[in-house]
């Protein structure tokens, strides 16, 4: 136990779209049984940090190591791209990521949504898989809508789906990208719930939320990301009771 | 059913066309008919697959011969490819001794290749906007997940294309089930065949066309049956469990 | 330039005839789809019922045997009438049904049954939010239809228009069993006088293909044209 | 009758049957039958007009009143009688039986047919002949057209063809030295049950006495030497019929 | 002045939705200037009554007064309807909605969106149109993003827009379906911003509204509805300060 390699590790992370530069060397380290959360004003490059960390976005610079494994790239025609696809189906395997829209799989049923990825890309067994699946189900109190497809639920529901989806991955690091924005604020308290649960039990987690109450219960490490680069970091004691700088001040400061 | 007995029994007694000769003929065509459209229509929808992704591709290479494949073959009309196909292929010099003779000496496998080119042609076009439809946050999600592109093609894309194509593809059998009836052209005897064959020994027009169009549209309700079953099936899900 | 046998000429006219034939019933088509699916989409149970009468009818009977029904049997019905004239008053008129209208009306009926079935699923794929948008500012139904409705259908429907359009296009050849000089039956006839099978196969299949070309080239800046304000989603290849 | 009041006739024929009819390549009509129908017309004192028509429309056609008669090459057939009012035949062609040339054939030893296969133009008096003579030895293929036919033949899908004799000379040229083909046996015009009188102009059951008028005319130019003069404008062989020069 | 027209007054309002009877005798009158928020769980009705008001929903019973104008109802075989569709649509031209989901349409641009249905509804020249327009959306601060089509504006830029679109038609009442809910934390200032100005300015305006603090800061009167009934109104001091039933005091109770 004393050297389980460090789930998550980024450093010096840039991204270019065209001409503009998103992120300008961001570096980030997930311990295991971390929250970090990420905060931003909108258009500060949060989401675009997060999909960066699965290589859903491809970094310009900077590196990547999960759970001890570098990310090899090269430079191709099209610019910096992983040098080994399968390495990178491998890791992104490992962090799983719920989305703001939740993106649940239209024509299968919320049980076979959970189990899909289990079966085919780490190769469980079936019967094992939806054993695995009905747990988490039962956790985040979707039992009884295993056999509904995500048109039939709300929106609350299908984020819980999202992220018993994402559980049964068992993954190294779950990424988060404001998975309560979407809903109705009815909704918001119980997705907030399974999440504080998942902190609670020791998961490494990082979250872009706008939730600050959130952040400053559940989070071991709170970052404030204005204009691609991290201008506060630390324990959201420090950050959002006390934050430093004047942008940050006012970003905190009610809205109405 | 039995209305429709009853209709064949008044048939028969009431005139000299409808012989048992004659329904001899209807039912061989039939036969042809059903075999030929099945056949192209299951081939078709296989080929149609790996060239609906193809014409996708981002490689040229790769998506402009797909996409001048569906164009010649949605362009021209299936009567002259099937001509070319079927008398065409003669001019090829000295194709008769090779093993290919084997099978385009009849009337049959040249129909069918012809058949089969030409609905594999509209179903990749149908397959191909369909798959351009998947929802963009669905294949993230499977890419965030570890998909492979086979795996992701195959198990989220795929899928979820073919429901989405499914009430365009019931269009297209129907399509195919018409256009079947050039058959005869290269001596099949299908059903228009025998229709044609009957009109011309009895110069009952009406009689003979209407008794085929009965047919036809027979197959027509079994072929619409069949898809809203399926659709029923298969787009249970975008249906509001309540709706 | 190929040697047509002097038949150049007449082929074009051939090309012509099945162009207005196509154009005219495209027209006629896309009117009968567009009514077709407002009826099946309205709660009038009379209306709903006809159209699906007509969709799943027409679409399950063979162009063929349509054609030759509606065109002589229509031509009977008006010699029905006339016959009786002649027998009951001995007045002999005869009203012809002209050949040129009869292909038009017959394949625009046709294909108006899968324009039908096209643009009703492009209608279902209209966000309701839009439509209801429009009645909140107090919009008739009639003008959400023409600014809202229809140009947000349209993007929806062009794929299947597309289709349904280049089978109707190859469908027109079938006016020559009513009497037309289609570009098809004057090929036909050139090969049979002739005796070259293949020589006029050739132009056929290239005016079909650059009607092709040019009709493709026009759905896609239609497509483009009602695809504005809607992003295209393509992106599953990397 | 209200018909004499305009003497103007629409004629319906399918268009080309060499050298019956076909169009020059500017688009005119000529040929035999267009010769003949024009003749037969000034004689009987009527205004013709001639009308296209492809033939599976043919006698619908004539029936809804497209056209007042058919000159068409039309056999006369009992089947075909129960739907239209023939006139007395004008000529009568006989048929042949088509091979490639190196191939010997014994039409008459009907046991040595068997398995060979042979092609005819759907629904003409030849399918039915060789229906009803060969149907129970012979792999009979129907096709549209007689081209068709000799497309299939020279490939070697077909190994008979049996076909109407001014059609064969015209498609097959069986009868020129460097020709593919040759013809196989006698020409054979009977049983008249399938062959039947000849071609003959078809009519309205009512319209007897536009057929009368017609029945006269073609006996005319019969009589008088008109008909042997157009016919051997297009033909080298006879197609004429006793019958007519009663 | 002294005597102009109610702008808007509902009485007795009922609605089944097949067996079920959603709202049970409501009534409501707005006087000139009133702002009035709905507030109540989910479930409960708010969408339902506000929808009511321009006949969205054909209410069961009861009668609505708009300016003054008594709308005629009849019954036919489908139930009761509007005696003249044309009444309707004149007066759903006073009453603007500005829908939770913004609703823009897709195909116009945002200028397009505005001027269209003073053009084609109102009947106003083409050139007044879009001179009213670019004022409206200098005011809600889009002056800039008059040629974007929907889809290339953030949610808050979009609902502003829906805001501009509805004030475009100089509406008696506007009324707002939770125009907040499906925003941003961040977003939703801007949006709130514009309604508090909008108030300020003396409009008529019905809201349906999860926001307490915009509900008590702004509205003259606060309705609670709790199954399809009028459970509290009054002044937002009232009802929000010094609610009446359990039932009010635990949905007004924080969430987390
Ligand atoms: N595909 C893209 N092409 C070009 N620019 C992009 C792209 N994706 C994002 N951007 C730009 O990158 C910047 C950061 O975007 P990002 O989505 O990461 O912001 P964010 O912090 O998540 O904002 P929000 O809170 O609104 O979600 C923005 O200015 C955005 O316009
Ligand atoms: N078209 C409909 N058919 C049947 N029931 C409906 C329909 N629309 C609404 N309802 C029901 O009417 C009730 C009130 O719905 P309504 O949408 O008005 O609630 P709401 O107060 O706006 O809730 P929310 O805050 O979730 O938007 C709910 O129980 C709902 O299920
Ligand atoms: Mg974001
Ligand atoms: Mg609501």
């Amino acid at each position: 136990m004393a050297d389980t390699p460090i789930p998550l590790e980024v450093r010096d992370i840039t991204k270019r779209f065209g001409d503009t530069e998103v992120l300008k060397g961001l570096s980030l380290t997930a311990h295991k049984g971390d929250v970090i959360t990420l905060i931003g004003a909108s258009g500060s490059g949060k989401s675009t940090f997060l999909r960066c960390m699965n290589l859903l976005e491809q970094p310009n610079e900077g590196e990547l190591i999960v759970h001890g494994e570098n990310i090899a790239f090269k430079t191709t025609r099209h610019g910096r791209e992983p040098a080994d696809w399968k390495q990178v189906e491998r890791i992104r395997a490992k962090l799983s990521m719920v989305f703001q829209s939740f993106n649940l799989w239209a024509h299968m049923t919320l049980l076979e949504n959970v189990i899909e990825a289990p079966i085919h890309v780490l190769g469980k067994p079936k019967r094992e898989a939806v054993e695995h699946a009905r747990q988490l189900l039962d956790r985040v109190g979707l039992l009884d809508h295993a056999d509904y497809y995500p048109a039939q639920m709300s929106g609350g529901q299908q984020q819980r789906g999202a992220i018993a989806r994402a559980l049964a991955m068992d993954p190294e690091v779950m990424l988060f990208d404001e998975p309560t924005s979407a809903l109705d604020p009815e909704l918001v308290g119980d997705v907030l719930k399974v999440m504080r649960d998942l902190a609670d039990e020791g998961r490494t987690m990082i979250v872009v939320t706008h939730e600050m109450s959130f952040a400053r219960d559940v989070s071991s490490q709170v970052i404030y990301l204005h204009q691609g680069m991290i201008e506060e970091i630390g324990p959201p004691k420090e950050v959002l009771d006390n934050p430093q700088s004047d942008r940050l001040k006012q970003f905190l400061a009610p809205k109405h | 059913m039995e209305q429709l007995n009853a209709w064949f029994v008044e048939l028969l007694s009431n005139n000299d066309i409808f012989t048992a000769n004659t329904l001899g003929y209807y039912l061989d065509g039939l036969g042809n008919t059903v075999r030929l459209v099945f056949l192209s229509l299951i081939i078709g929808l296989v080929l149609a697959v790996p060239l609906a992704i193809a014409r996708g591709s981002r490689r040229k290479w790769i998506k402009w011969p797909v996409f001048f494949y569906t164009y010649v073959f949605r362009g021209t009309p299936l009567l002259i490819q099937l001509y070319m196909i079927y008398y065409g292929v003669v001019f090829i010099e000295g194709i008769q001794d090779t093993f290919l003779w084997v099978i385009l000496q009849g009337a049959f496998y040249p129909a069918l290749i012809a058949f089969t080119l030409n609905t594999a042609a509209y179903t990749t076009e149908i397959f191909h906007g369909a798959i351009k439809a998947t929802p963009r946050g669905e294949i993230e999600a499977a890419r965030a997940y570890g998909m492979s592109r086979a795996l992701m093609m195959r198990r989220i894309i795929m899928p979820s294309a073919f429901r989405r194509a499914l009430p365009a593809y019931g269009n297209e059998v129907i399509f195919m089930l018409h256009a079947s009836a050039i058959a005869s052209v290269v001596t099949i005897m299908d059903l228009t065949g025998a229709a044609r064959f009957v009109y011309a020994r009895f110069y009952a027009p009406f009689d003979a066309f209407l008794f085929v169009a009965a047919i036809y549209l027979c197959l027509t309700f079994a072929i619409l049956y069949l898809f809203r079953h399926l659709e029923k099936k298969l787009l249970a899900h975008l249906k509001p469990i309540n709706g | 330039m190929i040697d047509l046998k002097g038949y150049g000429p007449r082929l074009l006219e051939g090309a012509l005839v099945t162009v207005e034939v196509a154009v005219l019933s495209l027209l006629l088509a896309l009117i009968l789809g567009l009514l077709t699916a407002s009826a099946k989409l309205s709660r009038h149970v009379l209306l709903h019922r006809l159209a699906t009468l007509y969709t799943t009818l027409i679409r399950g009977v063979p162009d063929l045997v349509l054609m030759l029904l509606l065109f002589f049997g229509g031509q009977i019905g008006v010699n029905m009438i006339t016959d009786w004239l002649y027998y009951q008053f001995d007045v002999d008129i005869f009203i012809s049904i002209n050949e040129f209208v009869a292909g038009v009306v017959t394949i625009g009926f046709i294909f108006g049954a899968y324009m039908g079935e096209t643009f009703r699923g492009a209608f279902l794929a209209v966000d309701s939010g839009q439509l209801e948008a429009g009645r909140a500012y107090g919009m008739s139904s009639r003008l959400i239809f023409r600014r809202i409705q229809f140009p947000q259908m349209m993007r929806h429907a062009l794929p299947g228009l597309g289709n349904n359009w280049m089978v109707l296009l190859k469908t027109t050849a079938l006016v020559s069993v009513i009497g037309l000089s289609d570009m098809v039956r004057i090929a036909a006839e050139a090969t049979k006088a002739t005796h070259e099978p293949f020589l006029f196969m050739v132009p056929v299949a290239l005016i079909y293909l650059l009607i092709a070309s040019v009709s493709e080239w026009g759905v896609a800046r239609l497509q483009k044209r009602y695809n504005v304000g809607f992003g295209e989603a393509d992106e599953w290849n990397n | 009758q209200a018909r004499d009041g305009d003497d103007e006739i629409r004629l319906a024929i399918d268009v080309p049957y060499e050298p019956f009819v076909y169009r020059t390549p500017s688009g005119e009509l000529k040929g035999f039958e267009i010769d003949l129908g024009n003749e037969l017309c000034e004689r009987a004192n009527l205004d013709c007009t001639w009308v296209e028509q492809s033939w599976s429309g043919i006698i619908p056609g004539l029936l809804s009143r497209k056209y007042d008669a058919i000159l068409s090459s039309m056999a006369i057939t009992p089947a075909r009688a129960n739907q239209v009012l023939f006139s007395i035949p004008y000529y009568n062609t006989p048929s042949v039986w088509i091979t490639r040339r190196g191939r010997d054939i014994d039409i008459s030893d009907k046991a040595s047919l068997e398995g060979l296969s042979v092609g005819v133009q759907r629904g003409t008096i030849r399918d039915s002949y060789v229906t009803q003579m060969y149907g129970d030895v012979l792999d009979i293929r129907r096709y549209s057209s007689s081209q068709d036919v000799a497309n299939d033949l020279i490939a070697g899908r077909l190994d008979l063809s049996f076909e109407d004799y001014p059609v064969a000379v015209d498609t097959f040229h069986f009868r020129e030295p460097d020709s593919k083909f040759k013809q196989v046996g006698e020409s054979i015009k009977t049983p008249t049950s399938i062959f039947g009188k000849g071609a003959a102009m078809a009519f309205r059951q009512r319209d007897k006495a536009l057929a009368e008028k017609f029945n006269q005319a073609i006996r005319d130019v019969y009589a008088n030497g008109t008909y042997d003069k157009l016919m051997k404008q297009y033909f080298d062989y006879d197609i004429s019929l006793p019958v007519g020069k009663q």
